[in-house]
């Protein structure tokens, strides 16, 4: 696969016929505060019950890009100037977030942010204030994803690890019964062994609930491991995508993204003896 | 050589000492003079009763200042600044009617009482915080009145007279007490601004905003938080404690009303209208209140005059309320911060003008 | 010569141990990392170090100085500084003047110097300014210079922290998971700060991180805690190849980690 | 040519005690107008000005400056305690006479009280008059004063307690109570334990009508008789307190709205019915002592004649007295000053509330003789 | 008889309508940790409208009704028109906003006629009989009233915002606002509905004090002040501190009016004492008594 600029005709389930079960996002542009423009026209697409992965450097748009789609822009004084975002037929690119959220497609935020003060349990039961379903159901449903979170049911969600928290957070999203889940980031300070935990969980959920997911990493290793299909984001656009297994071979994502040097060895962080020029698709 | 004296666009810095300046251009410091000549010839163009209500602006401003160092810049919500301007206020009184000494030894004097005792109310900041912090604040506001209502030392919060004030044979009478009030105050606040400017571009200004943003990291920068809280009250308190001196011989007397609860709120008004944490704040905010109040006056007089509507509905006297309230609610509603926000704007604009980005 | 020793540290929330019975020490002039499942204890740790919290039990010293009882800033006057995991930053603040912030101890002149502002505490404002502008340059932070904090992008966030806790010119560097939230090219840029300031500077370095790459290629020493306790130390090969830190952190050898996985559905 | 003379009052229409002073505001703004429709000053024109201070002393200070310094007012009618208070050192530099609405005895007083004059008789002497009271009926009882937690308040305790020393009475506790005390069980019970059987108030109404309406419910009323001075009673009191109010006993110097005989009250009738005031404005006690006020300072610019000034007016209010007192009808004897006495109308009356909450005179118009004797004015 | 028992009894009754006033506070400070400085004058309104309401021949407890109804409407709008636009903007700026309300509101009520002057409910029937008489201290039938509706409101309120899926989903978006807009909380109807709930707790808590003390606007706006140590003491974001915090300020008033009075000259130590102990209680619990304590790890 080549680079430069990304190419559709190069990943056929893409361009076929638009699912209107697939979550697509049109050449969207955002502006914070009316003149900080951050993305340049991104467009991506989720395929229904396909697991996609976003990659990219720090202040690439990545976690720009999941708030224009979750609608979550605005209390950053966020806008989105150009483009739209479309989910199941509707246009959600003019909803606020809680009408979104309606919609199918909730955000589980960069960090995390549980409810402090609540206990784990009232963190899961203030994720089920659409009502969608009873609550005491879907309670039982998240413990069995995370047994853990039973155990803690009662203790104050801002005393949990860092594990503990972005489980809850998920959980948390899942009791709103979404049809797209949005990761931002969610190997975030994570120890190895909760990384692989939770990106089973997802990969499970997304197995048995049909969840369509697009997750935000840093971790491309993990990410691309664990999803279908996969974009690289640079400078607010997207200058790369392919089948996931495709792009992990792609030699640019493997020096910048996995760190393996052209002869599959691990380069070593110590030997790391210049600077390097960061590489540019722009 | 400057691309151009007059305007910063295009002007390089070469020197970080240069990114110190607060009037960095010629333009700026020509605007400076004017400003001063304007100032000193205020008092011969405005009439008298519009001089009365810039003294009142200015002491208010020295106060808003104290206020702004404490609430605005250190994030230490403080309800209680009337009453820091009372503790000076009965200071300077003191020190003026029973020990006899002049004004200019009873003013600052009223300031240091009033940083003792707010360094001492500041205490509770060593522990809590935020709104939990506004109580002790409003606490100390209460008993302080309550306080001065019993000492007979005090005439239970009745008045306490001052002595007229001469300078350079020039005697403090009806006919030019606004004037003459005008010309001392007004060095007095140049000078507390000039001071508060200073501390703020040192670490000691930046110790106080860093306690705002975030006291743990202030910690781990090796900022006592206490000290700089206390600090901040020691300071602020101060400069309430020589708007309270100067307000003492401005009204002639000292009364318990005149640094009542209301008046703390209403400080807080000028505080955050003016924008919080912020110097050309701390003059407008006191300017729009007063200026808003008057106006609001004048308004409700004329309508009163009317009598354009029914009796029964006491339209004069619920306008000015009515319209000081919403003023404010609207003003905040689209400029929440303040109007030192514009003054901003129109600062920036100036900077890069002639070009618009 | 200053070095860090933790002895037997004990630290207590309410019945539950965060810390149990903790000793380590880091020598002059290394990188020691610790690392350890989250929640294990290793940001209490710091929090002990630093004067955030105080350990219920033990002694933390760093040369003469006792830390078991020192507030925060009384600890960064002794030399150590921090860069925080969850971002502690002055988010209205631009990203200088955050680092402005951190040079408070190292400007001495008095509160009335700083009323007059004029003479001494104006020099010493210019001098600062540019020593602050060489971190700036240092850590390639030129292009968000004036922004504020809290707009910037995580990543970059985490960037300003190391940069702030160096400019606190400390003898002892604490760093709390760098590199969280960074892909590959940005460690290695971070990693190029850390050895850098290490080797060109001579100071200290505790490093907490979860990138077994990372950690078992620049440290000269490693510490690995479980649930508050420490359960290995010694050279990365040592501590890699033990098989209790596979069990609790890794679930596959950290030699094995380090090595490239082969990637595919 | 018609002269121009500007009448001018500055207080409290907004803010605390404006209930007092919307109405004080009213009576004078409406005998001012009067005095014009009636031509009562030939040749002047008068320039009715009332301006809201909000109880804000700078205000009035300011109000001060403008009436005095730009519209050239012979005579300020003012409000509060605290502002008289502190503009007593301006009045004396600038000569301007002046009639307040708080009957302090502190702002006649030296220093400086060369040019205040009080309209009716003064807090102090309301309270000394309400302790003879007592004294007659039950020697050597027990009395409690509840003041205002203000200069205001406190004014006549120092007075009150000389004179309940000189007629046998123990003043047993003296109490601030404010605007915002809701409960007063525990005062009560206090006085109660300490056999108090006379509680004389120097408040505002608010404060009393929740004093009267514990003391009903701990059954104290008929224990206790609660009196008070000039602003504690009246319409106020009966509106607030309701049934708790009945047996009050209340000391001022006006004629109440239901005494239709009186000339004066006539013509706050008839005043208030010609500009359309509010039947509660009207039968307000306030209203009636703001057109006292207004008409003293017309009656003042009356007997100056051709010198409208400060000077003249003083002249022409030191004048009132023996055969020239002035006797407007709103007060129970005729207002008098002179350069000694600088307060107008001292007779006073005590009235009790009924069970409708009407105050009926108990006593006839006099004055209070032990005040004399505790607080010789001059 | 013994003082004691009838200090704490009067304590406890004026403190339930502490707490009941408090309530409102609480319940806008729980959801969106402003701080409504406008709500002694949504009592006055409140309490004004239910007055008013019975002038014109309407029954007391219809007309109270009513009354809440009108003031929950009023609680929305004033969300809705002034605060939704403050959502983000800081908090001390949304403060003041509801400073410049209570100014608002003022002089609204000086448009009608009962902005100056006082006025005084038609007790009803079933409030004006025989009170009872507890530890010898007759209480009257309104009081006992008032402290019954305060705790069944008080306790009504700690159900929901324990147990209710709404009243967590209100402290979580106090928690955290971006948070909750991310699982589909819309803020802004959270906000809307502590608004008008405090609006309805405020009309109860204004014709309950109207029945016992009167009506004027100072007097039923002032309490608005009065309510601060109470949240404060019992902490800002807790229904039962509220309860306990009133309860304790009310007594604290009583025993000082009861005890201090009587030594200090002068007395009054009603209005300080309370705020002393206050200071004193904060500085061994910096959340008040019941505040849920700022959770700050590093
Ligand atoms: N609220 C905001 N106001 C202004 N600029 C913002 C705001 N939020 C983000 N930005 C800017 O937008 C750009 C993209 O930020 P974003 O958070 O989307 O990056 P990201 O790809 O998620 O990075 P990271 O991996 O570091 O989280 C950054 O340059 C950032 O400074
Ligand atoms: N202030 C506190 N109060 C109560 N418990 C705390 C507090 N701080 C930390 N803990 C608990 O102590 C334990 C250790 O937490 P710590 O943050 O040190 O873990 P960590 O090793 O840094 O984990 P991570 O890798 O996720 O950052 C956790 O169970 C945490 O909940
Ligand atoms: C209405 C008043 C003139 C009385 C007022 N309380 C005062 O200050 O004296
Ligand atoms: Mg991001
Ligand atoms: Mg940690």
């Amino acid at each position: 696969m080549t680079l430069a600029t990304p190419q559709p005709a190069a990943a056929p389930p893409v361009t076929a016929a638009p699912n209107p079960a697939d979550l697509t996002v049109n050449n969207v542009e955002v502006v914070y505060h009316d003149i900080i423009q951050v993305l340049r026209g991104v467009s991506l697409t989720v395929r229904a019950g396909s697991v996609t992965a976003l990659l990219g450097t720090n202040g690439a748009g990545k976690t720009t890009t999941l708030r224009a789609i979750s609608g979550l822009l605005k209390p950053e004084n966020g806008k989105i100037r150009e483009g739209t975002v479309t989910f199941g037929g509707r246009v959600l690119s003019a909803l606020p977030g809680s009408e979104v959220v309606k919609a199918g497609v909730v955000q589980v935020p960069e960090g995390r942010r549980v409810f402090k003060h609540l206990s784990v349990e009232e963190n899961l039961r203030a994720g089920a204030i659409l009502g969608r379903g009873d609550w005491r159901n879907d309670l039982e449903r998240i413990y069995t994803y995370f047994p853990k979170l039973r155990m803690l049911r009662s203790r104050q969600a801002g005393y949990t690890s860092g594990g503990e928290q972005q489980m809850l957070a998920i959980g948390r999203a899942l009791m709103a019964h979404p049809k797209v889940l949005l990761l931002d980031e969610p190997s975030l300070g994570l120890a190895p062994l909760l990384v692989q935990e939770i990106f089973a969980n997802v990969r499970r959920i997304n197995r048995e609930e049909g969840l369509g997911v697009l997750v935000v990493e840093q971790n491309a290793n993990v990410a691309l491991r664990n999803s279908d299909y996969g974009y690289v984001m640079e400078g607010g656009r997207i200058v790369l995508e392919g089948e996931s297994a495709a792009l992990a071979s792609n030699p640019d994502v493997k020096e910048f993204y996995l760190g393996v040097t052209e002869h599959g060895q691990r380069k070593s962080f110590r030997d790391v003896k210049s600077y390097k020029r960061r590489k540019r698709w722009m | 050589m400057p691309a151009s004296r007059f305007t910063q666009t295009g002007n390089y810095r070469t020197r970080y000492a240069q990114d110190q300046t607060i009037f960095a251009t010629s333009a700026e410091q020509l605007s400076l003079i004017v400003l001063v000549l304007v100032l000193l010839a205020l008092p011969l163009l405005l009439p008298k009763t519009l001089l009365r209500d810039v003294n009142l602006i200015m002491i208010y401003a020295v106060a808003v200042i104290g206020l702004n160092v404490t609430t605005g810049y250190t994030g230490l919500i403080n309800i209680g600044q009337a009453a820091f301007m009372g503790v000076g206020a009965y200071a300077t009184a003191l020190a003026a009617t029973r020990l006899n000494l002049p004004f200019f030894v009873a003013i600052p004097l009223g300031g240091v009482a009033a940083a003792l005792i707010g360094t001492f109310v500041g205490l509770p900041s060593l522990r809590l915080k935020y709104l939990y912090l506004a109580v002790a604040t409003l606490a100390f506001q209460i008993i302080f009145e309550w306080t001065v209502g019993h000492l007979p030392l005090l005439q239970q919060g009745g008045a306490i007279s001052l002595p007229a004030v001469q300078v350079f044979g020039i005697r403090d009478t009806f006919l030019n007490h606004n004037r003459f009030w005008y010309y001392l105050i007004l060095p007095v606040l140049v000078l507390m601004a000039l001071l508060w400017r200073n501390v703020l571009r040192t670490k000691y200004g930046r110790a106080l905003i860093a306690v705002r943003d975030n006291d743990r990291a202030a910690a781990a920068m090796g900022i006592h938080p206490g000290v700089a809280k206390l600090t901040a009250f020691l300071l602020g308190s101060f400069y309430a404690g020589v708007a309270g001196g100067l307000f003492a011989y401005f009204q002639k007397a000292v009364v318990i009303e005149d640094y009542g609860l209301h008046i703390s709120v209403q400080l807080l008004a000028m505080a955050i209208v003016g924008g919080l944490g912020s110097l050309p704040g701390a003059f407008l905010g006191p300017l729009f209140i007063v200026a808003l109040d008057r106006g609001m006056e004048v308004l409700s007089q004329w309508l009163g005059g009317q009598n354009l509507f029914p009796e029964g509905v006491d339209v004069a006297t619920a306008l000015r309320p009515l319209a000081f309230g919403l003023t404010i609610v609207l003003f905040l509603m689209f400029e929440p911060r303040g109007l030192a926000n514009w003054w901003r704007l129109s600062r920036m604009y100036f900077k890069k003008w002639p070009y618009k980005f | 010569m200053p070095q860090l020793h933790v002895e037997n540290v004990t630290l207590t929330f309410g019945g539950l141990n965060a810390l149990t019975d903790v000793s380590l020490t880091v020598p002059e002039g290394e990188i020691v990392s610790i690392i350890g499942p989250n929640g294990a204890g290793k940001t209490s740790l710091l929090n002990c170090i630093s004067g955030f919290y105080h350990p219920t039990r033990g002694r933390i010293t760093f040369g003469e100085h006792d830390l078991s009882r020192a507030a925060p800033n009384v600890v960064t006057g002794y030399g150590i500084a921090r860069a925080f995991q969850n971002l502690e930053l002055f988010r209205g603040l631009s990203v200088v003047e955050n680092l402005l912030l951190a040079r408070h101890t190292h400007l001495r002149y008095s509160l009335l110097d700083s009323l007059v502002f004029y003479g001494r505490a104006s020099r010493r404002e210019a001098e600062n300014r540019a020593y602050v502008e060489r971190i700036v340059d240092f850590m390639e932070l030129e292009p968000h210079r004036t922004h504020p904090v809290g707009t910037l992008s995580y990543g970059i966030q985490k960037r300003v922290e190391v940069a702030r806790a160096l400019t606190l010119a400390p003898r002892l560097l604490l760093l709390d998971e760098p590199m969280a939230g960074m892909n590959v090219e940005e460690k290695e840029d971070m990693v190029r700060f850390i050895l850098d300031i290490q080797r060109e500077q001579g100071i200290t370095v505790v490093l907490i991180e979860h990138d077994l790459g990372v950690v078992m290629d620049i440290s000269d020493r490693v510490y690995v805690l479980d649930f508050g306790q420490r359960i290995a130390g010694g050279t990365p090969a040592e501590v890699g190849c033990d098989p209790r830190v596979i069990e609790a952190y890794t679930g596959v050898a950290a030699a094995e980690a380090a090595q490239p996985q082969a990637v595919g559905a | 040519a018609q002269k121009t003379v500007t009448l001018a009052w500055s207080g409290a229409i907004t803010g605390p005690t404006s209930d007092a002073g919307a109405s004080y505001a009213a009576g004078v703004e409406d005998y001012c107008k009067y005095a014009n429709a009636q031509n009562m000053l030939p040749g002047v024109r008068l320039n009715c000005v009332v301006r809201d201070d909000q109880y804000n002393n700078a205000n009035t200070q300011r109000n001060f400056e403008d009436f005095v310094g730009n519209l050239n007012t012979p005579i300020f009618l003012s409000y509060s305690t605290g502002s008289n208070l502190q503009l007593k050192g301006v009045i004396e530099e600038t000569k301007v006479p002046t009639l307040p609405a708080s009957y302090h005895i502190g702002l006649i007083d030296a220093p400086n009280n060369s040019y205040m004059f009080l309209p009716v008789s003064s807090y102090s002497e309301n309270i000394v008059a309400l302790l003879e009271y007592v004294a007659k009926k039950d020697r050597g009882a027990k009395v409690a004063l509840v003041v205002n937690p203000s200069p205001f308040g406190r004014d006549p305790v120092v007075d009150a307690r000389k004179a309940a020393d000189r007629l046998g009475l123990k003043i047993v506790d003296v109490q601030e109570v404010g605007g915002n005390n809701l409960d007063n069980a525990a005062m009560l019970r206090r006085f109660e334990s300490q056999g108090v059987k006379y509680v004389i108030n120097q408040n505002t109404a608010g404060p009393v009508a929740n004093i009267l309406k514990d003391a009903k419910r701990l059954g104290l009323l008929g224990k206790m008789q609660f009196m008070g001075a000039h602003y504690t009673g009246g319409e106020d009191l009966t509106k607030l307190a309701g049934d708790a109010a009945e047996n009050f006993i209340w000391a001022t110097s006006y004629y109440m709205y239901d005494e239709g005989d009186r000339p004066g009250i006539q013509l706050v009738k008839k005043i208030g019915a010609q500009y359309g005031r509010k039947a509660d404005t009207i039968r307000s006690v306030h209203y009636t002592s703001g057109m006292l006020a207004a008409a003293i300072a017309v009656e003042a610019m009356k007997r100056a004649k051709t010198d409208i000034s400060a000077a003249g007016l003083y002249k022409g209010l030191t004048s009132m007295n023996g055969s020239r007192a002035f006797n407007p009808g709103f007060t129970v004897g005729p207002v008098t000053f002179s350069t000694k006495d600088h307060v107008g109308a001292e007779s006073l009356r005590l009235l009790q509330a009924d069970k409708t909450g009407n105050f009926k005179a108990i006593t006839g118009g006099q004055r209070s003789q032990m005040f004399q004797l505790v607080h010789p004015l001059r | 008889m013994d003082l004691l028992p009838q200090l704490l009894l009067a304590g406890i009754v004026i403190g339930s309508i502490y707490a009941l006033a408090a309530l409102g506070f609480v319940l806008i400070y729980k959801s969106s940790r402003v701080i409504n400085f406008a709500h002694g004058q949504i009592i006055a309104t409140g309490a004004f409208i239910a007055f008013a309401l019975t002038q014109r021949g309407l029954n007391f407890w219809l007309a109270g009704l009513i009354a809440m109804l009108a003031t929950f409407l009023l609680g929305m709008l004033i969300e809705r028109v002034f605060l939704r636009r403050m959502v983000g903007e800081p908090i001390i700026a949304v403060i003041m906003v509801t400073i410049g309300l209570s100014s608002v509101i003022d002089g609204l009520i000086h448009l009608t006629p009962y902005g100056a002057g006082s006025f005084s409910f038609q007790t009803p029937a079933v409030l004006s009989g025989q009170g009872i008489e507890v530890f010898g201290t007759p209480l009257s039938r309104t009081q006992i009233a008032g402290v019954l509706a305060a705790l069944g409101l008080l306790g009504a309120f700690t159900y929901f915002f324990n147990k209710s899926t709404l009243g967590i989903t209100m402290r979580a978006v106090a928690d955290d606002q971006m948070a909750a807009m991310s699982v589909g909380t819309s803020v802004e109807r959270v906000f809307a509905l502590a608004w008008a709930a405090a609006g309805l707790t405020a009309a109860a808590a204004g014709v309950i004090l109207g029945l016992m003390s009167g009506l004027t606007l100072g007097g039923l706006a002032g309490i608005g002040l009065k309510v601060f140590p109470v949240v404060i003491l019992g902490g800002l974001d807790s229904v039962i501190g509220a309860i306990v915090g009133g309860m304790l300020i009310g007594i604290l008033e009583n025993l000082s009016a009861g005890y201090l009075d009587a030594i200090v000259p002068g007395g009054g130590t009603r209005e300080v004492f309370p705020f002393i102990v206050l200071i004193a209680v904060l500085l061994i619990r910096p959340y008040g008594l019941f505040g849920t304590k700022e959770i700050e790890r590093v």
